[in-house]
């Protein structure tokens, strides 16, 4: 049993990691709690939804659809709740992203229904046993296309000319802004990314869950902040880790411990690092302390 | 709610059903005023908003029914809406002022155990009116005050049936039991109904395995139910979660019967578990394959309404109290008086007390003695892809 | 007290108000010095329950109960407090977030009070709006003191630049405590007012979003004054039933008329505007909320503004 | 050396050293201050002065070595307990409270002195007479007064510190560092960004002040007023003392003429 539960805590590990990384990416850049990224996921999971239903699209188009969808929902939370906001003011970004967030929630309510709506199945279903454990087509492609996603990813921030601007405007911005780095082009880049992937991740956990609703938003996003956490605050690799780190945890705990009590572990190590590791456990980019 | 446009139209209906057909409506008492009001009570926003949203559609389509032909007693019913946003603190605020503002004649709803529990207590004192909830399966609710009505059966009379008929089929020795921690209803099926059930049958309950209800992830109890060598699940889950947790089931090659509870036997369970869901049990309030003409036409008048969906059982148990509501209406000399107002709601919650066998789109209404729904429940299971009712 | 004069809609209306404002204030106090607490419902929820294992389980009266509802959660403050002097910002928001989940977690699974059943059939206590009115008119009177004391403007100091402070020989350790263990214990009161006026709670009647609820009280009323949480429980209570009004009021046209242009188009747009009974409501909260940062950011009554108004703030003698 | 026989040592240093990863921010410091003393320290940027001031007052924690004050160790002490016990300072970027006034902010520095107990704090804003100031409030009014008065900022009470001029913001820096009664002042870069008017003026209250008993620790780029003043001057270069002495000495002192070349500094 304990190498099929490492499955699943590898799968859902990497639903955690995928949020997580937009949440770090766009706390690098932006030192704001940024509220909404948890929505961005639900509509992300939507938009791949009725991509499949109603535009026929296969599967890796409507995650590709989904992830352009959700990039432009990126850039439209910039404009309306992060650039016109007065940065001085610490609460003002949080209350504006909280606002965004009751927004796209009940947009999503009113416009679909607060029903869970099924995801339609995109992937054909078939079982491969190697030795003690069972792995399903649809558990490899979603770890395929995570995993594919992240060294993506990766090699971006670490080795192109925009992932090093990131980089930079994540240390600190004016010193960015000297380097001749466009601050404001980067934080919108940033956002992009961050959504897109986050539009990713919402459609793949349709795939994995069969099943979507308007309210996904806000146990993912907290999930994702934990993961940001333990990962290190800006610290994309971190996040990767952490959030297989944390699935695993989960998993092992919902197996071997007890299932009501695994929210109760994660907040656990939530509080544990926040007191003990503030810069989470593989050090964080930024590690100015806020 | 639309007010006085619907309002106006349907006056104008009302006016000329009178003309055509007094004969008709003359057998009904005549009631005064302008409306006859009726409270509403749903969760249109918030994590119940499904429920509500689905019982709010369903008591307009009754209530423009009702209209379009004469209202009750020559008067329009007028639905009176107020969202609780799965919130008790709101749906405490609401019944008073449907109560003491609206005064209403009589509330629907709510729907949530939660909310229903909050204001039960509140209502021998100030605000003598009865509720009746659509939707809350927690036992022993109704019991807090001789106002509280529930139009709906709580889950340990709706399980019975349908565990001996799951366990006639499949002769299954162990069983896992998975349930919502974190849901009253899921709880008290999942530690308490189905072992008990279990046990009366000499099935074995290898283990009891629980989640909280915003989990979307079950892998590990799946894994963990598959290692035990479970023959069966027990459900105790909203149809969400245990659709999830047959795909899950699905997904890790675990191909054993499920049997599931009040909240489970929804349509949605169908749609989203997909073939996973071939062959389990489940027990529900209402049951809209139902081939009889009126519960077509009510599935058909929702489904337009509910973006192509059908709705949970709370919607046709809605539908039903409004058709309920009117009977007691005309049948125990309600007048609608506003200075009759206290002896009004008093002849409608013993009305409603004594009601026995009124036909509804969910199954006939029959009020127990601690004013919860009684009555025989179907036994649902899943044959290609459609619910069958195994009772009859 | 009021009987004669309230019906009990509108009294159950100024209770949550008034529960509201006393949760806004125990949200006020820490930030006052810098601190940003989203866990305020986790110590609601501590008083609540606290207070209800009293009155339901040992009898106590419940004013007792709620005094000792407060304390649990101020002591729980200071405990939660102590080690989160050490982080601010975001990390102090996670960190309360976190506590308020296993609070949650915590009431789920201690059968002692209900479980997943809920703590059910707490006593009703008839007096919750004369003890929620004492308790405002104490905080207000509080916080009008704090304001011109030594140790409000400490607080101020220290939520201005918290090293300043410290050099200066501000004890901003201590202040800092006790500024977040008050808070707490405010919000213990107002947890325990909650459970006697509901007489049922479970484990999510105290969630995230009452905290962030809670937190968009002050920063939409003001944060910078006193007067501000008051002022954002009050506008944020009060504009639904507003908004329920207007259109009991747009019923007052006669029916006849709205058969006409352009009566009807005029009558079926606010209609369509005011029918809030749904999502719509909620979204129209989420654009106010941004509008509000981006034009009103420091909210909506500030320092100024009430110098402007000329709103009861004593003058200093030296004036 | 005013007054040879009042003359003892009020702080002493031993064996300072802060690093930043590899970088020796202070390496190895001894230093004593004489009671009564306005003592300079000067040396190139860099050379780890504010670093020193930041030890002295708690706000960064040392890796090594004692800090003795009026012959007592401070060492663990956090910052407000030695304000209490004499040693205040001012920013080399000013710190003001942005949003309180000139009187509120000179308030703040006498806060420790008034209510060094939170409790007490507490029940003096709470439990005095109602609508009435309390008396220890109206003290610190009276001093706050006076304190302004001497450093002419009266006229200026009741103005937001952020809106007042330059000079006048570090003047009240000063206002508020001496609100706390120190015994110890530490002043970096108090003439930054001020007119010759202002820097002279600055001059004598720094000397006024001096003359109240207070010893001074003064950071400064200004070698006139530096010079000018100081009793006692210490030239740090890389985190290291290169000289010590009076004014006079450490012009002629090669060392230190070394140290500062390419610096345009007019010693």
């Amino acid at each position: 049993m304990l190498y099929q539960q490492l499955i699943n805590g590898l799968m859902l590990g990497a639903s955690y990691a995928l949020i997580a990384i937009g949440y770090t990416l766009i706390f690098g850049v932006l030192k704001l709690l940024y509220f909404a990224h948890g929505e961005v996921f639900m509509i992300g999971a939507f938009a791949g939804l009725y991509l499949v239903l109603y535009g026929g699209a296969n599967i890796y188009v409507a995650l590709l659809g989904a992830m352009i969808i959700c990039a432009l929902l990126g850039v439209i939370a910039v404009y309306v709740s992060v650039r016109p906001v007065a940065k001085d003011r610490p609460l003002a970004p949080l209350i504006s992203t909280i606002g965004l967030t009751i927004i796209l929630q009940n947009l999503a309510v009113y416009l679909l229904g607060g029903q869970q709506v099924a995801f339609p199945e995109a992937i054909k279903q078939e079982l491969y046993h190697i030795g003690p454990i069972t792995i399903s087509s649809v558990q490899i492609f979603i770890l395929g296309i995570a995993i594919s996603l992240m060294v993506v990813l990766w090699f971006f921030i670490e080795h192109t000319k925009m992932g090093r601007a990131i980089r930079a405007t994540a240390e600190n911005h004016e010193t960015a802004a000297l380097l001749g780095v466009d601050v404001n082009r980067v934080v919108l880049v940033t956002f992009m990314i961050g959504s897109g992937i986050a539009g990713v991740a919402g459609v793949l956990d349709g795939i994995k869950n069969s099943g979507i609703s308007p309210f996904m938003g806000l146990s993912a996003a907290v999930k994702g902040l934990i993961v940001m956490l333990l990962g290190g605050l800006g610290n994309v690799p971190g996040a990767m880790i952490a959030g297989l780190l944390l699935g695993l945890i989960e998993i092992l705990s919902a197996a071997y411990i007890g299932t009501t009590e695994r929210d109760f572990f994660s907040f656990a190590i939530l509080i544990l690092i926040l007191l003990y590791r503030p810069t989470g456990l593989f050090g964080a980019r930024t590690p100015e302390e806020r | 709610m639309k007010l006085s446009r619907s309002f106006a139209s349907s006056l104008a209906a009302a006016a000329v059903a009178l003309f055509m057909s007094s004969a008709h409506d003359a057998e009904a008492a005549k009631l005064e005023g302008r409306s006859v009001k009726i409270g509403c009570l749903a969760s249109v926003t918030g994590k119940g908003a499904e429920w509500g949203q689905t019982a709010k559609i369903s008591m307009e389509i009754a209530v423009e029914e009702i209209n379009a032909k004469g209202g009750i007693g020559g008067v329009p019913v007028e639905l009176i809406c107020y969202d609780t946003q799965t919130l008790e603190a709101e749906a405490l605020k609401a019944v008073s002022r449907l109560v003491e503002r609206d005064r209403v004649l009589a509330i629907s709803g709510p729907c949530f155990s939660g909310e229903f529990e909050t204001i039960a207590p509140q209502l021998d004192g100030q605000l003598k009116t009865v509720i009746n909830s659509y939707c809350s399966a927690k036992p022993g609710l109704s019991a807090m005050s001789r106002w509280a009505f529930r139009n709906t059966l709580t889950s340990d009379k709706q399980l019975k049936p349908v565990v001996d008929a799951w366990l006639k089929e499949y002769k299954i020795k162990k069983v896992v039991i998975i349930y919502d921690a974190e849901d009253a209803v899921s709880k008290g099926e999942g530690a308490g109904v189905l072992p008990a059930l279990f046990k009366a049958h000499g099935v074995e309950v290898l283990e009891s395995l629980t989640y909280r209800t915003k989990d979307t992830d079950y892998s590990a109890q799946v894994t963990k139910a598959k290692s035990l060598g479970a023959e069966g699940i027990g459900l105790g889950a909203c149809y969400q979660n245990a659709a999830a947790i047959a795909k899950e089931m699905q997904k890790q090659g675990l191909n054993v019967p499920v049997v599931g509870g009040a909240c489970a036997g929804a349509p949605g369970f169908i749609e989203i578990a997909g073939k996973a869901a071939e062959g389990a049990y489940m027990s529900t309030a209402a049951f809209l394959d139902d081939p009889r003409p009126e519960v077509q036409a009510y599935v058909k008048k929702i489904v337009a309404k509910n973006n192509g969906k059908q709705p949970p059982y709370g919607g046709p148990r809605a539908y039903d109290i409004i058709y309920s509501y009117k009977h007691c209406f005309e049948a125990s000399g309600v007048t609608n008086k506003p200075a009759d107002l206290a002896s009004d709601r008093e002849k409608i919650r013993g009305c409603l007390a004594g009601l026995k066998k009124f036909p509804g789109v969910a199954g006939e209404i029959t009020m127990d003695e601690n004013r919860d729904g009684a009555g025989s429940s179907a036994i649902l299971k899943v044959v290609n892809g459609k619910y069958v009712n195994m009772a009859k | 007290m009021f009987d004669g004069l309230l019906d009990g809609y509108t009294r159950s209306l100024l209770i949550f108000a008034g529960i509201h404002m006393i949760a806004a204030y125990s949200f006020y106090l820490p930030y006052k010095t810098g601190q940003v607490s989203l866990g305020q419902a986790g110590f609601m929820a501590i008083g609540a329950y606290a207070s209800a294992i009293l009155t339901q389980k040992f009898g106590i009266p419940f004013a007792a109960a709620l005094i000792v509802g407060g304390i649990a959660a101020g002591i729980i403050g200071i405990a939660i407090g102590f080690p989160a002097l050490r982080i601010k910002g975001i990390y102090l928001l996670l960190l309360t977030l976190g506590f308020s989940e296993i609070v949650s977690v915590v009431a789920l699974s201690w059968e002692y009070v209900g479980g997943a059943q809920g703590f059910r059939q707490i006593s009703f206590n008839p007096f919750t709006l004369e003890y929620v009115i004492v308790i405002i008119a104490v905080l207000l009177f509080f916080f009008a003191r704090l304001e011109r004391s030594s140790l409000g403007r400490a607080m101020d100091s220290i939520h201005q630049d918290e090293t300043a402070a410290e050099v200066m020989g501000i004890d901003v350790v201590r202040i800092k405590l006790l500024a977040f263990g008050l808070g707490a214990g405010i919000a213990g009161l107002a947890g325990a007012l909650y459970a006697h006026h509901a007489t049922f709670m479970d484990s999510t009647t105290f969630n995230i979003m009452l905290s962030v609820e809670i937190l968009v009280f002050v920063v939409v009323g003001g944060g910078s004054t006193y007067w501000g949480p008051a002022f954002g429980a009050v506008v944020l209570n009060a504009i639904p039933e507003f908004l329920r009004a207007l259109r009991e009021w747009l019923e007052l046209i006669p029916v006849a008329w709205t058969n006409f242009y352009p009566v009807n188009r005029v009558y079926d747009f606010l209609h369509g505007f005011l029918d809030f009974e749904n999502a719509k409501r909620l979204i129209a909260y989420g654009v106010i909320l941004i509008l509000m940062m981006i034009f009103r950011p420091d909210g909506l009554l500030t320092r100024d503004s009430l110098r402007r108004l000329r709103l009861p703030r004593w003058k200093s003698r030296h004036a | 050396m005013r007054d040879p026989a009042a003359s003892h040592v009020c702080l002493s240093i031993e064996g300072l050293t802060k690093r930043f990863g590899g970088f020796y921010a202070l390496n190895q410091l001894n230093m004593d201050v004489q009671q009564g003393h306005i003592h300079a320290l000067i040396g190139p940027n860099g050379a780890g002065k504010t670093t020193f001031f930041n030890l002295l007052t708690g706000v960064l924690p040392a890796d090594t070595g004692k800090i003795v004050f009026d012959g007592q160790i401070v060492d663990d002490a956090r910052p407000s307990r030695r304000t209490l016990k004499g040693i205040a300072r001012t920013f080399q970027n000013i710190r003001l409270f942005p949003h309180l006034t000139v009187m509120e902010t000179v308030m703040i520095g006498e806060h420790c002195r008034a209510h060094p107990s939170v409790w007490k704090a507490l029940g003096d804003a709470v439990l005095k007479r109602p609508f009435q100031e309390s008396v220890a409030e109206r003290e610190m009014q009276t001093n706050a007064i006076e304190l302004l008065e001497y450093l002419g900022l009266a006229g200026k009470r009741d103005e937001k510190a952020s809106d007042l001029p330059y000079g006048e913001q570090r003047k009240l820096e000063l206002a508020r560092a001496l609100a706390t009664k120190p015994r110890l002042l530490l002043l970096d870069e108090p003439a930054a960004g001020m007119n010759p008017r202002e820097t002279s003026e600055l001059d004598r209250i720094i000397t006024r002040v001096r003359d109240r008993g207070i010893t001074i620790i003064l950071v400064e780029h200004d070698m006139k007023l530096v010079m000018g003043i100081s009793d006692n001057v210490t030239v740090l270069n890389f985190g290291t003392k290169i000289a010590e002495g009076s004014p006079r000495q450490i012009q002629d002192d090669p060392v230190v003429i070394e140290a500062y070349l390419g610096e345009d500094v007019q010693l």
